[in-house]
């Protein structure tokens, strides 16, 4: 008799794929439902920009730091912009800081209410996906108001910001966030406690903190594995100390710490902190000028520095050279989704497809973060 | 811990491979040997006082004469980070992979393999990760030309205001 | 039989190919097909506010059941060789709209390396939508000029494409 | 039907001597292909309209509406764009099969009409075993399923045959096994009989004749969306995970006999639950003429699919997708031995009340009443909560 013999399916999954977000591809070893492994292969995105950097000067680099992050482009413009001003030596007018404070808070409120939409997406609801756009649109109409974009911004210059809030966009801005908070409440009746969401996310890849910390993985993916980590509060940068929030950490209360649903949560927890930071901003906002004086042609002292900023996908690194001339000699980031993609190989072993999918949502990696 | 004690330290316990401490502001740096990097490494990961566990950049500076990588460490038990340097020549770089001290260093290594062509000894998967295979050179170095094709695309477009092209094929001339 | 032939034969044709043009360009499913930037513009733009499902576009998953793909966003080499692919996976007749400066020729990273400038090097291009991401509405004027195009063709009369090998 | 034809055969329309039995069949094919062409396809056409009409507006959307009037003719768009489009079948795949594919579904999707009781008199074939050729058929599907899988070779599309076929056949047995307690109850398998063994009025529907049809009423329901591919069950198309499933490889008319079986297999199983549990087509005799009752008969009857279809319109519009381990328990660790209860329970039942006891009848109905009103109120609770404006001007 002969016997029966089994053999690994080798899947390919993307780089056209709608749950791979941006184009990622995966190429997962299956045996049935259940995966050996996944191996990312990334790179379908990777558009220079750091060359780009090193021919197009500091002021001329603003509008590609948008493209290093689409969905939190204001973090991006903020790295770059504080980079430049620590390596000249620049003091940002506390008006302009406060405008940055606030254009990034709800950049990144956009920016989650699109993680958690799409984590809806990706386990089979449309609805709570379209109902976030519904809400994104809103904010992109206040964004737009203020800079005159929707998604790339070039708000930020180096020195502080382009423009000062346009006459009325503060009252504006405040009867949002009246209207977001009820909203953020009705996401969480529709989808998060759903019995079935909770089912699909709870218990699903839990990352422990040393492993967290050991691949490096920041922001909302470090927080959800229990880390008390904020760039915002420990290395207080911009006027951050000046507001009362609190740093939301993964409870496991639907499963393991750290498991798909606390990094989801984490998202929604940080949705109604920024609010409240919006809230105090937008009450607080001194009087001057929202630019520092900051000469054209720009050349900062040769030396090198790193600066981190909280983006919507965690702490960015940005580490700049420069050799003294009008063009950076080098410049880097460090992304959060890169990071996060180094995980998924370790944990992908014995998870189904389906929770693969989960997975890549709840760590919430963007491929342009991931190939520059 | 402030970055600069902690390179004292590291110099007490190898007085020989730090060559140079740079005060400069804003960040200041150690730069170490390169065969010790892996000591340096596992010192400040696994001493208490520094505790460095975690790897938060590693990059690559090509600087025409020499290829530097740049590693920030950075302790979530301390609050405090140090930033090393290992100096390699240009013609063939190789410097001992960390990847067994932080695994986030699989991914970085990678990428500087990739853009900057050093190689890690050692390495778990020492693929091209955000280039195709295929692709000629090391982009990020200075001296990278880029090629006039790729796979029957033309990389070059007539463009009416900067003329790129022109620019590109005068490079490779 | 004898009724069809007193009718001259262009009258059938183009009636019936406005018929089928009408029907034809009030169906096309798009496929999902997001690189960059442009590609959460694509989702606002199947969003509610610019609802694009009221033209009868639908965002599909597979090549197979799309009539039109939507490039949104920077294309790169290496992704470049994987959309013609795709492109050859896509069933007779087929559309491509070009959304956004990079994919028309490049736009902000033509000075880049890696970067395939304009999709048209490797695919043909029925619309081109300019922006930096396009707003929602600017696509959806790009999907109506495809409408438009669509409706200037005769489906009867169509030459068949060569198999390709 | 069969005089109209005499008359027409002795008239000589067929020739001078024309035989019978081909003149019959060839009436009765023509019956058929019309029954096709004017019932079941555009039942199943205008309901994808209507699906994704509704589900636009879940999402607060529009949803097409530039086809006809509200975008009605949109499922015609749909139909003739595919008809017009390249017919590709991949180079690796087994082709014979990968053509059968779509046939047998749609076989399983258009023999059911045949016993589909849309009025006391407008009902094609009313088989003795109606109920269980009904529940036969539809099962075919999961043959044409992973046919199609297995054929396109494309492993997303084979794993979406296999997640496919071993759903259906696991949610075949709850389905069963609920369907079991009616013809307890009524003891035959005809559909017509089934209806006429219930009332018009709700406390007269087999749904509230007892607890355990109405238990077996709710997993009756949630089984057919698993067998149709539902959501929350959609798991063999998923689109997130497995690009379309076993749908992948497949373009122009072909897939469209799958997307058009998908929706029209929706129709049959709630029109499977409307007979069974709410009462078919029964309304009060308001009329002594015939036809007026069967069409007051036929418009109850879709009126109470088209609700049933509703809902799970609202459920895909609602909920996320579930595991598939996650889905394979709750069928063999819950749905199997509360059927089996269920079962049981009935067969107890009537032993005790033969007839039927009417005051259990009011009891359940004031037991769903109270459900029902519970739910409404939830709903508008919470629809409160979510300002209604967004939902009606969703372009703010």
């Amino acid at each position: 008799m002969s016997t029966l013999r089994t053999e690994e399916m080798t899947l390919n999954m993307g780089p056209q794929h709608p749950s791979t977000h941006g184009v990622l591809r995966f190429v997962i070893k299956a045996d049935g439902e259940v995966m050996r492994e996944a191996i990312p292969d990334v790179g379908y995105l990777h558009r220079s920009i750091e060359k780009i950097a090193e021919k197009v000067g500091y002021h001329g680099f603003m509008p590609y730091t948008d493209r290093v992050d689409y969905v939190c482009a204001m973090f991006t413009n903020q790295g770059w912009g504080m980079a430049c001003e620590k390596l000249a030596n620049i003091e940002v007018p506390r008006r302009g800081e406060y405008c940055r404070v606030i254009a990034a808070e709800f950049n990144r409120l956009a920016s989650h209410l699109l993680t958690v939409g799409l984590m809806g997406m990706d386990i089979g609801a449309m609805t709570p996906f379209l109902h976030a756009l519904r809400e994104r649109e809103m904010i992109n109409d206040l964004i737009e108001e203020l800079c005159g974009a929707r998604l790339t911004f070039n708000y930020m210059r180096i020195g502080g910001v382009a423009w000062d809030l346009p006459p009325g966009w503060r009252e504006k801005a405040l009867a949002y966030l009246d209207h977001l908070d009820p909203i953020i409440n009705e996401f969480n009746s529709l989808f998060s406690y759903n019995k079935i969401c909770v089912e699909r996310l709870a218990k699903v890849a839990p990352i422990s903190a040393e492993d967290a910390i050991n691949y490096n993985l920041v922001g909302p993916n470090l927080r959800a594995s229990g880390v008390n980590w904020d760039v915002r509060k420990n290395i207080p940068y911009s006027v951050y100390p000046e507001f009362d929030f609190e740093v939301p950490l993964g409870s496991g209360e639907w499963g393991i710490v750290g498991d798909a649903m606390d990094r989801y949560m984490m998202r929604i927890r940080e949705m109604v902190q920024s609010s409240r930071i919006l809230r105090q901003a937008l009450k607080r906002m001194p009087e001057g000028p929202v630019l520092a004086k900051v000469v054209r042609n720009f050349k900062p002292p040769a030396g090198e520095c790193q600066i981190r900023v909280e983006s919507a996908r965690g702490d960015q690194g940005w580490y700049v050279v420069s050799d003294g001339t009008a063009f950076p000699w080098r410049v880097h980031v460090r992304t959060g989704s890169f990071a996060a993609m180094g995980i998924i190989q370790k944990l992908s072993r014995g998870l189904m497809i389906a929770d693969l999918v989960v997975l890549i949502a709840s760590l919430d990696v963007i491929a342009p973060e991931i190939d520059r | 811990m402030e970055a600069l004690k902690i390179y004292e330290r590291v110099k007490e316990r190898f007085p020989d491979k730090v060559l140079e401490v740079s005060e400069k502001k804003p960040d200041p740096f150690a730069a170490v040997a390169a065969d010790a990097i892996v000591a340096v490494g596992r010192l400040l990961h696994d001493d208490p006082e520094t505790a460095m566990d975690c790897l938060s950049n590693q990059t690559g500076v090509d600087y025409k004469d020499r290829i530097e990588v740049v590693y920030h460490l950075f302790s979530y038990k301390h609050h405090h980070t140090c930033v090393l340097k290992v100096k390699l020549p240009r013609e063939n770089p190789t410097v001992a992979t960390v990847e067994e001290i932080w695994r986030a260093a699989n991914w970085m290594e990678r990428e500087i393999f990739d853009l900057l062509g050093v190689n890690f000894d050692g390495h778990s998967d020492m693929r091209r990760i955000l280039m195709p295979e295929d692709w000629p050179g090391y982009p990020l170095r200075k001296d990278f030309v880029e090629p006039l094709e790729y796979h029957g695309i033309s990389t070059v477009r007539e463009s009416p205001i900067l003329r790129l092209d022109q620019k590109k094929k005068h490079e490779h001339a | 039989m004898s009724l069809l032939n007193t009718i001259p034969d262009y009258v059938i044709t183009t009636k019936t190919d406005e018929l089928i043009n009408w029907m034809r360009k009030s169906s096309l499913w798009y496929m999902l097909f997001g690189l960059a930037c442009c590609a959460i513009e694509l989702m606002h733009t199947g969003g509610p506010r610019s609802d694009i499902e009221r033209f009868g576009a639908t965002p599909r998953a597979s090549a197979r059941q799309s009539d039109l793909m939507i490039i949104a966003g920077t294309l790169t080499l290496k992704m470049a060789l994987r959309t013609r692919l795709l492109y050859d996976q896509m069933p007779d007749p087929k559309y491509i709209i070009s959304m956004g400066s990079c994919s028309n020729c490049g736009g902000l990273f033509q000075l880049a390396y890696s970067v395939c400038d304009g999709v048209d090097k490797v695919l043909p291009v029925d619309v081109y939508v300019p922006g930096c991401p396009p707003r929602p509405e600017a696509l959806t004027e790009g999907l109506l000029k495809l409408q438009e195009k669509i409706m200037t063709e005769r489906w009867l009369a169509r030459e068949e494409r060569p198999a390709q090998v | 039907m069969q005089k109209w034809i005499d008359s027409l055969i002795a008239r000589g329309d067929f020739g001078p001597h024309p035989s019978h039995d081909l003149v019959y069949a060839i009436a009765i094919a023509v019956a058929c292909a019309l029954v096709l062409f004017l019932v079941a396809v555009p039942f199943a056409s205008v309901v994808t309209w209507v699906e994704r009409r509704v589900w636009a507006r879940i999402q607060s959307r529009i949803g097409p509406n530039r086809v006809g009037p509200n975008g009605f003719l949109q499922w015609l768009a749909d139909g003739i764009k595919h008809v017009c489009k390249e017919d590709v079948i991949p180079e690796e795949a087994d082709a014979r099969l990968f053509k059968l594919a779509p046939y047998l579904v749609v076989l399983a999707f258009i023999l059911p009409w045949a016993v589909m009781p849309f009025s006391s008199a407008l009902i094609l074939a009313d088989l003795n075993i109606g109920i269980l050729y009904m529940t036969a058929i539809t099962a075919l599907t999961v043959v044409g399923v992973l046919m199609a899988g297995w054929a396109s070779n494309n492993k997303w599309s084979l794993i979406g045959g296999i997640r496919s076929a071993a759903q259906i056949i696991s949610y075949e047995i709850p389905a069963g096994l609920s369907i079991f307690p009616v013809v307890l109850m009524t003891g035959t398998l005809s559909m017509q009989g089934i209806i006429r063994a219930q009332g018009w009025e709700p406390n007269h529907w087999f749904m509230f004749a007892n607890p355990f049809c109405f238990v077996a009423t709710i997993i009756l329901f949630v089984s057919s969306l698993a067998e149709n591919n539902r959501t929350p069950f959609d798991l063999p198309e998923a689109e997130s995970e497995l690009v379309a499933g076993f749908a992948t490889e497949y373009s122009s008319m072909r897939y469209l006999f799958f997307f058009m079986a998908e929706w029209g297999n929706m129709f049959i199983a709630a029109a499977i639950i409307a007979t069974l549990f709410l009462g078919g087509w029964q309304f009060p005799r308001v009329s002594a003429s015939a036809v007026v009752m069967n069409a007051l008969q036929f418009i109850t009857f879709n009126l109470k699919v088209l609700i049933l279809v509703f809902v799970s319109m609202w459920i895909r519009g609602t909920l996320p997708r579930v595991r598939i381990d996650q889905m394979m328990s709750l069928c063999w660790k819950y749905f199997v031995p509360i059927s089996f209860v269920d079962l049981i329970g009935t067969a107890v039942w009537v032993a005790i009340w033969p007839d039927g006891n009417p005051i259990a009848g009011w009891v359940m109905l004031a037991f769903g009443g109270a459900v029902a009103v519970l739910f409404a109120w939830r709903v508008t609770y919470f629809t409160r909560l979510a300002r209604m404006e967004l939902y009606f001007h969703p372009t703010i």
